[in-house]
Parts: structure tokens; C-alpha cells; sequence
């Protein structure tokens, strides 16, 4: 066995170990740490399957916004601490669980492991468009996402424009149109708001720096959106920086700005490439980046609005 | 046994882990994470078939990759709606239960 | 020659990597871990980043290393002190 | 390969997604008035397109910047999409009609329920269209999760913690379906490298991938439409939410799974043998029919009582398939099927408004407190009624004539067990319709709070015509229903 078999192997039982410590830890709050440390071990099994894209995908928003999320909202819960919590399960839901997790599993291990010999794939068709409606884009991801699938990812980003609206419509009457409650009840310190201070600049350069790269090389927009995102909630912890108020013109406009941009540009590729959601051959990378941008920035916004959660105050 | 082939017993060992928690931890933020557990153990067997379409001189296919791009964020953003959903139900009522009778007040039958 | 000093400075930074963890696991309450912790951690990416600096492509690259070298630090020496904090905050 | 009019699909998705956005982006009183203002359009895009279906007698497809499948996303309309596109067309611009008044947006402002409620029904306009359209097993996805988005706030839309604690649940078991059909999907492409139904559907073999990814996404699709025994998170959700939003959800929502799972099974694996799969879900859609019906005989509260009868007329939705399926009067149990979702669709959507109404002017809607309320409000409880007419299969309805097929095919098909559900799943309705109308016919005098709305009434009321001129459908439109429809046993017909 080669050192790196080794190696993928030992990630491989890691991470498997972790998640089974996920499921089984007997506190919520040690549960849900071990989810994080899930998330950012699965962002190197993402680089060991030649997947940059999603590595940085599951990095940032796989295991660190959602990290944030769910340690906020464990720390929340355990400050309500009376939280009744339902009957523990029985043995035989146990029982019933655990066959039909193996079942499940067994399948999945038996269908992929027999996957047919000559492996199916779009990447010669891919290729093939490249010259076409992906032209001028290196990373064919990016010609995929934007592109190829842009029906997609427009409506993807409609679900957060939902999603965010969601988790508004569960804060009280009298809050609405206030700004969501801080991420962090104490008050913020030296340590966190020179983190903050250094941290949050050079990641923004980072971002939109991934941002820009992202038609040739690794990134784009979803994974430059989610590390400003990131940045805004570290500036947000140290109180650099207030959650917006739900019913700011600009907030709305950001959100939807994305997805709005998409439609705009994807209507009119019928008049000017004879097809909804096409790109005029010459045009097609600097339209790409310019939709882009605008994802840049609604992902960026949406992400740390669902971390913040509805809007505070006014409750019963 | 090549890095994909591992990469796919993976997956299918986190659909089984996240589905156990799924249907026997009463907690909801549990359930929430074993849903995501389910999630990433999906997202890597579409990674798999990604490194195996492997052609054209592409080290993967792109089309599934751009997918588990897309099922990322929709994943979070259903994390994000269940957390509120969940934090509200607490403060509201200091219940986090899901089970339907404790919801059902006397009189009114049902199940 | 520079094969020979990366593989040096890289086999030390895997040292601090393997003390710090052991560290973790075996020092007796959080203070004492969260040190071993952040000592191992920065010095050992440190010299890792040292070793991989000569390997670099470009010297963007070599600078990307660094950076990505700062950063840990950054991020390592607040969480080290908010989490000393907390910790201080829990036994009062 | 883009037809002539192709475009029109897109836009049927579109319009509403314009909708939300504009409406998200203006907030306040601007989200009524969009969603009232796109709703004639969207009705008149869902006619063109069935016009267009019709005239050709050809499905109208169009592939999405010019990119054919695989590497492309195709929308694609047959009878059976354009069909259901209408009916959406009908019921969510009548759930917003209905649901002027109590989501009514303060003057100046802007309020929660109600930016929600109007900017969520777009949305689930928008999330239904691409579930009937789309012809990308990825994109159905997308459309599945629009869907879940839209329709979750929608249940707790009025905060309290009982309703909060039914959101939760459907959420959960609504994820649990998505990820369980993506898994799927992922199989799917793992074999053959498209997600294209036309073009699966060429190529699918009965390999153990194959069968293992039709039970993930069948298993994710059933929970999601709450068929027995995943049906515990509907009735909550269901008689929870405001009148308008449940009949969009019964109605209309649960439909758009179930019509995936449709897709799945006749339209990407035609060419397999299906007989003891079908055989199983048409067993457990019995099961559902039976066991939902007894449940709601057993409520105390109207809501609740129409949601489990949800629960058991999605049982006989399942039953098409067994039936369907069958080399003999396929088409039969196919007809009879689809007009099960078009009478189950008007005629639940009616009484749940009716229900609502009811709510509003008794302040309560206990069944055992309705002595004489039939008096007090006549329109209501005559669409209760002629709902329940449906509910039953009795003669004239859209629901007498899905179980006059659904029998024929029974018989010509030899399947005489599936007779049992649908004819004692009848009489069990029967009986909970007997218990909603017999003390309001009855003697009693109910104190009414607030006299009901003339309008709401009508609109109820014109839902419940539908679904009983449905029983006077001509052959062609059952024609037109199968345009598109591959065989059982491969072949188009």
C-alpha cells in the first residue's frame, strides 16, 4: 500500500468516525462541534477527488456558515435550557432504524462498487461546448453552472431568496421590519475585534479574488459570495458591523439582485442569441462575470441574513 | 482500491449513519444533523461519479460537480430554515418535541 | 539541495504537528491543551510552509503559502485567547 | 428540436419567479397587487400552452439556451403537464382571490403574514409549473426544493407553537425526500451520464442501480406527497394552515410529487417490468384510502377531518398504478387516475376554503358545535356538500367518473382487488361527509360571529362546479391527457 493509500484510507475511517460520533454523541453542543470538524475533513476528500470547486464549497459553506449556524443555534437552545426535549426512542425504533440504515447503506455500497465498467460523463460533451456557449471559460464548472445549467442555478438562487424569507416569517409581528438579533450575546473583546479588523479585509481580497479567477481556474461565485459572507459575520461577531434591518430598500435589493440580473440577461439572450438563457458567442464571458457579479453579491448578503435568523425583538 | 472506490463506500457508510440518527434521535437539531450527514454521504456519491467520468481531458465531469455545487447551498439554506424554525418552536413553547401528541390538545381527538 | 532542506524543515513541522497532538490528548485540562495546541500549530505550518516555499511554481505561489501561513496564525492566536477567555468566564 | 411557441414554457416558470422577485424587492402592499396582477397571465400562458399541446397533438419541448440534452436542460410539456398547468392556474389564482382579506397588507407598511403568504404562493405557482415541465431529473429536483421552500412558511405562517412544531416535522420529512431522490438522481447519472427523461428512458435497463435508484427517489416522492404510512406530517400541516393556503397545499402541492413519481415510473422506466413494484404502492395507496378514511371519521375539528381525507383520497391516486401499469386497460387506470388529482384537486381545495369560512363565521369549526349551521350559511355547506359528493364518487362528479375508470379497469385488467379500497374507501367517506352534514341539517342554533363573505363563498362554491362538470369531460380530453405518455413496454403512443 502506497503512503497516499494510506493516508486515504486513514481520512476515509476519519471521517466516517467523526460522523458516527455526530450521531451518537450523547450532548447536543459536543454533537454539533463534531459536525464542524465533519465539514472542514470533508473539504480534503473533496481535494482527493479532484473537486477544488466543491472542496472550496464545502469549506466555506458546508463547514464553516453552517458551522456558525448550527453553533449559534446550539448555544441558543442551551440557553433555554428547559427545553423539553420528546421521548427517547425505543428499542425497537432503534431496531427499525438501524436494518433500514444498513439496508440503505449495503445498496449503496453494492451499487457502487458494481458503477459499469466505462463510466458514462459529460466531460466530452462539455469539451465540445466550450468552443460554444462556455466560450471563453477555463473552468467548465463555471461554463456548467452559468451556462450549460443556468436554468438552475438562477432558481437555486431563487430558493435562497425563500429560504431567507422563511426564516423571517418565524420572528414575531410586532418585530417585523427590526434587524436580527447580534450572532454573539457577550460583547465582543480585544482578541475578536482585532480578528476582525485584520481577518475581514484580506478575506474580502480573497474573495473577490476567487470571485474573479473563477471562469478559468478553481472558485467563482458561489465560493467567493460565501467567503465575503464569512467575512461579514466575523465583522458582525466583533460588532464591527449591525445586522441590517429586514425591511431596508438596499438589504431587498442585494438579495435579489442575483437572481434578478440572471433573469434580465437570460430573457434577453432571445433577442440577442435566438435562445432563453443563451450567450451571444462573443459576449458570452464578459455577460458570465457580470451575472456573476451580481451572484457575488446576493450570496453574499443571503448567507449571513439565514445565519442571523428573524428579525429580534417584539416578543410575546 | 482507488481513492473514488473509498470515496464511494464513504458515502454510502454516512447515508446509513445520517438515516440511523434521522429516525431515532428525537431531537430536531439532531434530526438536522444527521440530514446533513445524509446530505454530504449523497453529494459524495456524486463526486465519485464526477472522478469516474474522468475524459476528454478533464480530470472529472464537470455536470455533476456543478450539481453538488447547487445541492451545497440548497442544503444550507434548508438548515438555516430549520434552525429558525426550531429556535421559534423553543422560545415559543420551551418544547422542541416533534411528536404529534404532545401538540394535540385534550378534546380534540386525532393523532 | 533544496529537496534536502524541505524534507528537513517539513519532517520538523510534522514533529510540532505530532507533539501538539499528542499534547491535546494528554495534558490534563484545556489551558494546558489549548498551548501545546497553538504552539505546535504555528510553528509546525510554519516550517511545513518553509519546506514548500523552494517547491513553489511561481513566487506568487510561495507568497500564497505565507499568506495562507498568516492567516492561520491570525485566526489561531485569537481563538486561542477567546477560548482562554471563555474558559476564565466559566470558573469565575 | 425546439418547437414553434417553445418559449412559452420558460415564461410559464418565469412569470411568477419575476413575481417574487419584484415583489420581495418592493415589499408592503406591492406583493397582493403583483401576485393578483400575474395571475391572468399565468392562467392565459397555461391555456396557450395546452392550446398549443392540443393542436399538435405532439409534446411542445424546448430546449434552455439552445443546448439539447444531455448537456442541456429541456422543458418539456405533454397532455398530462399542460392538463395539470391549468388546473394550478385555476386553484392558486382562487386561493389569492379568496385570501385578499385576511392577508390584507395595512395601509403604508408592510406585515409579515402577509408579505409571506402572497410572495409563497407565487412561488409555489412558480415550483409547480417547472415540476410539470421539466424534463431534467436535476432540474426537478430544483423544483422539488422551490417547492418545500414555498410551501413550509405557508404552515406556520400564524406562529403558533402547534403550527411551528408542523412545519418542523413537514420540513424534516421533506428533506429526508429530496436528499432521498437526489440520491437517486446521482445513481442514475452514475449509469447512463444523462438525467434527460426522454433520454433515460431509451436507455434504462433492469440493472440493481437502476432498481435502487427508482426505490430511493420513489421512497423520497412518497413522503413528500404523504402517502400511508409516510403520511403522519400532512394532516398538522394541513389543518394548521390558513384555509387558503391548505387548499393550495392539498390541493395542489402533494400532486406535484405525486406527479413525479408518475414520471418516474411511466415516463423513465416504461420499458421495464413494473408489475409488483406498482403492485406495491397500489397496496399501500389501498392501505392509505382505508386507514386515512377511518382516521377522519375519528376527528373532532373540520380541518382535521379534510386533511386525513387528503391522506386517503392520495391512496387512490396510487392505485393508478397497479392499474395503469397493467398491459389491459393501462389506459383505463390511467384516465381514471389523472381524473382522481383534477377532482380530488377542485373538490378539496373548495372545502378547505369552505372550511375556512366556516372557521371565520363560527369562530370554531368543532363538528360536534354545528347543529343548524346549514341554515346560517347555506353556500358553504352546499359546497361541503357537493364536495363530499366527489369525495364519495357519486354520480355527477369528477370523482364518480375516476372510480367508474378505475373500476373498468379493475375488470378489464382482471385486478379485482383494487375494487376493495375504492369502493369501501367510497363508503368510508361516505360516512365522514354524513358526519360534517348531518348535525348541520339538523336542528340547533348556532351563534354566527361574523356573517360570511359573499365572495369567499362564490369562490369556493365555483371550485366545487368544477369538479363536478368534470364528470362531463368528452373522450378527447382524455385523449389529450395521454399525449406523450410512453407505453408500458416501451413504444410511444
Amino acid at each position: 500500500m502506497s503512503v497516499l493509500a494510506a493516508l486515504d484510507l486513514g481520512l476515509a475511517l476519519l471521517v466516517v468516525g467523526v460522523a458516527a460520533w455526530t450521531v451518537s454523541a450523547r450532548n447536543l453542543f459536543a454533537a454539533v462541534v463534531g459536525y464542524v470538524a465533519y465539514g472542514l475533513l470533508l473539504a480534503l476528500v473533496w481535494v482527493r477527488l479532484y473537486a477544488p470547486d466543491v472542496a472550496l464549497t464545502e469549506a466555506a459553506v458546508g463547514g464553516g456558515v453552517t458551522g456558525v449556524l448550527l453553533v449559534t443555534a446550539g448555544k441558543r437552545l442551551d440557553a433555554l435550557a428547559s427545553a423539553e426535549i420528546g421521548a427517547p426512542p425505543g428499542r425497537g425504533l432503534k431496531i427499525f432504524a438501524g436494518a433500514l440504515a444498513a439496508l440503505v447503506a449495503g445498496a449503496l455500497a453494492w451499487v457502487v462498487l458494481t458503477l459499469p465498467s466505462t463510466p458514462p460523463s459529460l466531460a466530452p460533451a462539455a469539451a465540445e461546448a466550450a468552443s460554444g456557449p462556455g466560450a471563453g471559460l477555463g473552468n467548465p464548472i463555471t461554463a456548467v453552472l452559468i451556462s450549460y445549467r443556468s436554468f438552475d442555478t438562477m432558481l437555486e438562487k431563487v430558493v435562497l431568496i425563500l429560504a431567507v424569507l422563511g426564516v423571517w416569517s418565524v420572528g414575531a409581528d410586532a418585530a417585523w421590519g427590526r434587524a436580527p438579533a447580534p450572532l454573539r450575546k457577550p460583547e465582543p473583546d480585544g482578541a475578536m475585534i482585532l480578528l476582525a479588523q485584520v481577518l475581514a479585509p484580506v478575506g474580502l481580497l480573497i474573495g473577490l479574488h476567487i470571485f474573479w479567477v473563477g471562469a478559468d481556474a478553481p472558485g467563482g461565485a458561489f465560493q467567493g459570495g460565501a467567503l465575503l459572507a464569512a467575512m461579514g459575520m466575523v465583522a458582525m461577531m466583533a460588532r464591527l458591523m449591525a445586522p441590517p434591518r429586514i425591511d431596508s430598500r438596499k438589504l431587498r435589493l442585494a438579495l435579489v439582485a442575483g437572481p434578478a440580473v440572471f433573469l434580465v440577461v437570460g430573457v434577453a439572450g432571445l433577442m440577442l442569441a435566438g435562445h432563453l438563457f443563451a450567450y451571444p458567442q462573443n459576449f458570452a464571458k464578459p455577460l458570465i462575470l457580470f451575472i456573476e457579479a451580481f451572484m457575488v453579491v446576493s450570496i453574499a448578503v443571503a448567507l449571513p441574513m439565514l445565519v442571523s435568523g428573524p428579525p429580534d425583538g417584539g416578543a410575546k | 482500491m482507488t481513492p473514488s472506490v473509498l470515496a464511494g463506500l464513504v458515502g454510502a457508510a454516512l447515508v446509513g449513519l445520517g438515516l440511523y440518527g434521522l429516525i431515532s434521535n428525537p431531537h430536531p437539531l439532531r434530526k438536522l444533523l444527521a440530514f446533513n450527514l445524509v446530505g454530504s454521504g449523497v453529494f459524495l456519491v456524486f463526486g465519485i461519479v464526477a472522478r469516474r467520468g474522468a475524459a476528454a481531458g478533464f480530470a472529472f465531469d464537470p455536470v455533476p460537480q456543478a450539481m453538488v455545487i447547487t445541492g451545497i447551498v440548497v442544503a444550507f439554506a434548508a438548515s438555516a430554515l430549520a434552525v429558525a424554525l426550531i429556535l421559534r418552536l423553543a422560545a415559543a413553547s420551551g418544547k422542541v418535541t416533534l411528536d404529534p401528541r404532545a401538540w394535540t390538545k385534550p378534546g380534540e381527538g386525532g393523532q | 539541495m533544496s529537496d534536502l532542506f524541505s524534507l528537513v524543515a517539513i519532517c520538523a513541522g510534522v514533529f510540532f504537528f505530532f507533539a501538539g497532538t499528542v499534547g491535546l490528548l494528554r495534558f490534563p485540562d484545556s489551558l494546558t491543551r489549548l498551548h501545546a495546541l497553538s504552539k505546535a500549530d504555528n510553528l509546525g505550518l510554519g516550517l511545513v510552509v518553509l519546506g514548500l516555499i523552494p517547491r513553489a511554481d511561481t513566487p506568487l505561489a510561495a507568497l500564497k503559502l505565507v499568506v495562507v501561513w498568516a492567516l492561520a496564525l491570525v485566526s489561531g492566536a485569537s481563538t486561542a485567547q477567546l477560548i482562554g477567555r471563555a474558559l476564565r468566564r466559566g470558573r469565575k | 428540436m425546439t418547437a414553434p411557441g417553445g418559449e412559452l414554457l420558460v415564461f410559464a416558470v418565469l412569470t411568477p419567479v419575476l413575481g417574487i422577485l419584484l415583489s420581495f424587492a418592493r415589499g408592503g402592499r406591492a406583493a397582493e397587487a403583483i401576485t393578483l396582477a400575474l395571475a391572468p397571465v399565468g392562467l392565459v400562458l397555461a391555456g396557450f400552452v395546452a392550446w398549443l399541446v392540443a393542436w399538435s397533438g405532439a409534446p411542445l419541448v424546448y430546449e434552455i439556451g439552445g443546448l439539447a440534452p444531455p448537456l442541456g436542460i429541456a422543458l418539456r410539456a405533454d397532455g398530462a403537464s399542460a392538463t395539470m398547468m391549468v388546473v394550478t392556474a385555476l386553484i392558486v389564482p382562487a386561493a389569492a382571490f379568496y385570501a385578499r382579506e385576511k392577508f390584507a397588507t395595512p395601509q403604508g407598511g408592510e406585515s409579515r403574514s402577509a408579505l409571506t403568504f402572497w410572495i409563497m404562493l407565487q412561488a409555489i405557482w412558480a415550483a409547480l409549473n417547472l415540476v410539470f415541465l421539466g424534463s431534467d431529473l436535476f432540474n426537478l429536483y430544483v423544483a422539488l426544493e422551490l417547492l418545500t421552500f414555498a410551501a413550509v412558511p405557508l404552515v406556520c405562517i400564524d406562529g403558533r407553537p402547534e403550527t411551528l412544531a408542523a412545519a418542523l416535522r413537514y420540513l424534516l420529512f421533506a428533506l429526508f425526500g429530496s436528499i432521498s431522490y437526489l440520491l437517486g438522481v446521482a445513481l442514475l447519472y452514475g449509469g447512463y451520464g444523462t438525467l434527460d427523461i426522454v433520454l433515460l428512458g431509451q436507455k434504462i435497463e433492469g440493472t440493481p442501480l437502476v432498481w435502487t435508484a427508482a426505490a430511493l427517489m420513489t421512497a423520497g416522492l412518497l413522503a413528500k406527497t404523504a402517502l400511508f404510512p409516510l403520511h403522519i406530517w400532512l394532516p398538522p400541516a394541513h389543518a394548521n394552515a390558513p384555509a387558503a393556503a391548505s387548499a393550495v397545499l392539498s390541493g395542489l402541492v402533494v400532486k406535484g410529487s405525486f406527479f413525479l413519481a408518475l414520471r418516474l415510473w411511466f415516463y423513465v422506466l416504461p420499458g421495464l417490468p413494473i408489475a409488483a413494484p406498482a403492485a406495491l404502492l397500489g397496496a399501500l395507496g389501498g392501505c392509505a384510502a382505508l386507514f386515512g378514511s377511518i382516521l377522519a371519521l375519528r376527528q373532532a375539528r373540520l380541518k382535521l377531518l379534510v386533511a386525513y381525507s387528503t391522506v386517503a383520497q392520495i391512496g387512490y391516486l396510487f392505485l393508478m398504478f397497479p392499474l395503469a401499469a397493467a398491459p389491459a386497460g393501462g389506459a383505463l387506470g390511467w384516465s381514471g387516475g389523472f381524473m382522481q388529482v383534477l377532482a380530488h384537486a377542485f373538490a378539496k381545495a373548495a372545502m378547505f376554503l369552505s372550511a375556512g369560512v366556516l372557521a371565520e363565521a363560527l369562530g370554531h369549526d368543532r363538528i360536534a358545535q354545528f347543529g343548524g349551521a346549514a341554515r346560517a350559511l347555506p353556500l358553504t355547506f352546499l359546497t361541503l356538500g357537493l364536495g363530499g359528493l366527489s369525495l364519495m364518487g357519486l354520480p355527477p362528479s369528477g370523482g364518480f367518473e375516476a372510480k367508474w375508470f378505475l373500476l373498468r379497469a379493475c375488470a378489464a385488467s382482471g385486478q379485482w382487488i383494487w375494487a376493495v379500497p375504492i369502493l369501501g374507501g367510497g363508503l368510508l367517506a361516505g360516512g365522514y361527509v354524513f358526519r360534517i352534514l348531518a348535525p348541520a341539517l339538523g336542528d340547533g342554533e348556532v351563534k354566527v360571529k361574523a356573517s360570511p363573505r359573499r365572495s369567499q363563498e362564490l369562490v369556493a362554491l365555483g371550485l366545487v362546479v368544477i369538479a363536478l362538470a368534470l364528470a362531463f369531460a368528452p373522450e378527447n380530453f382524455f385523449e389529450f391527457i395521454r399525449i406523450g405518455r410512453p407505453l408500458a413496454g416501451g413504444g410511444a403512443s
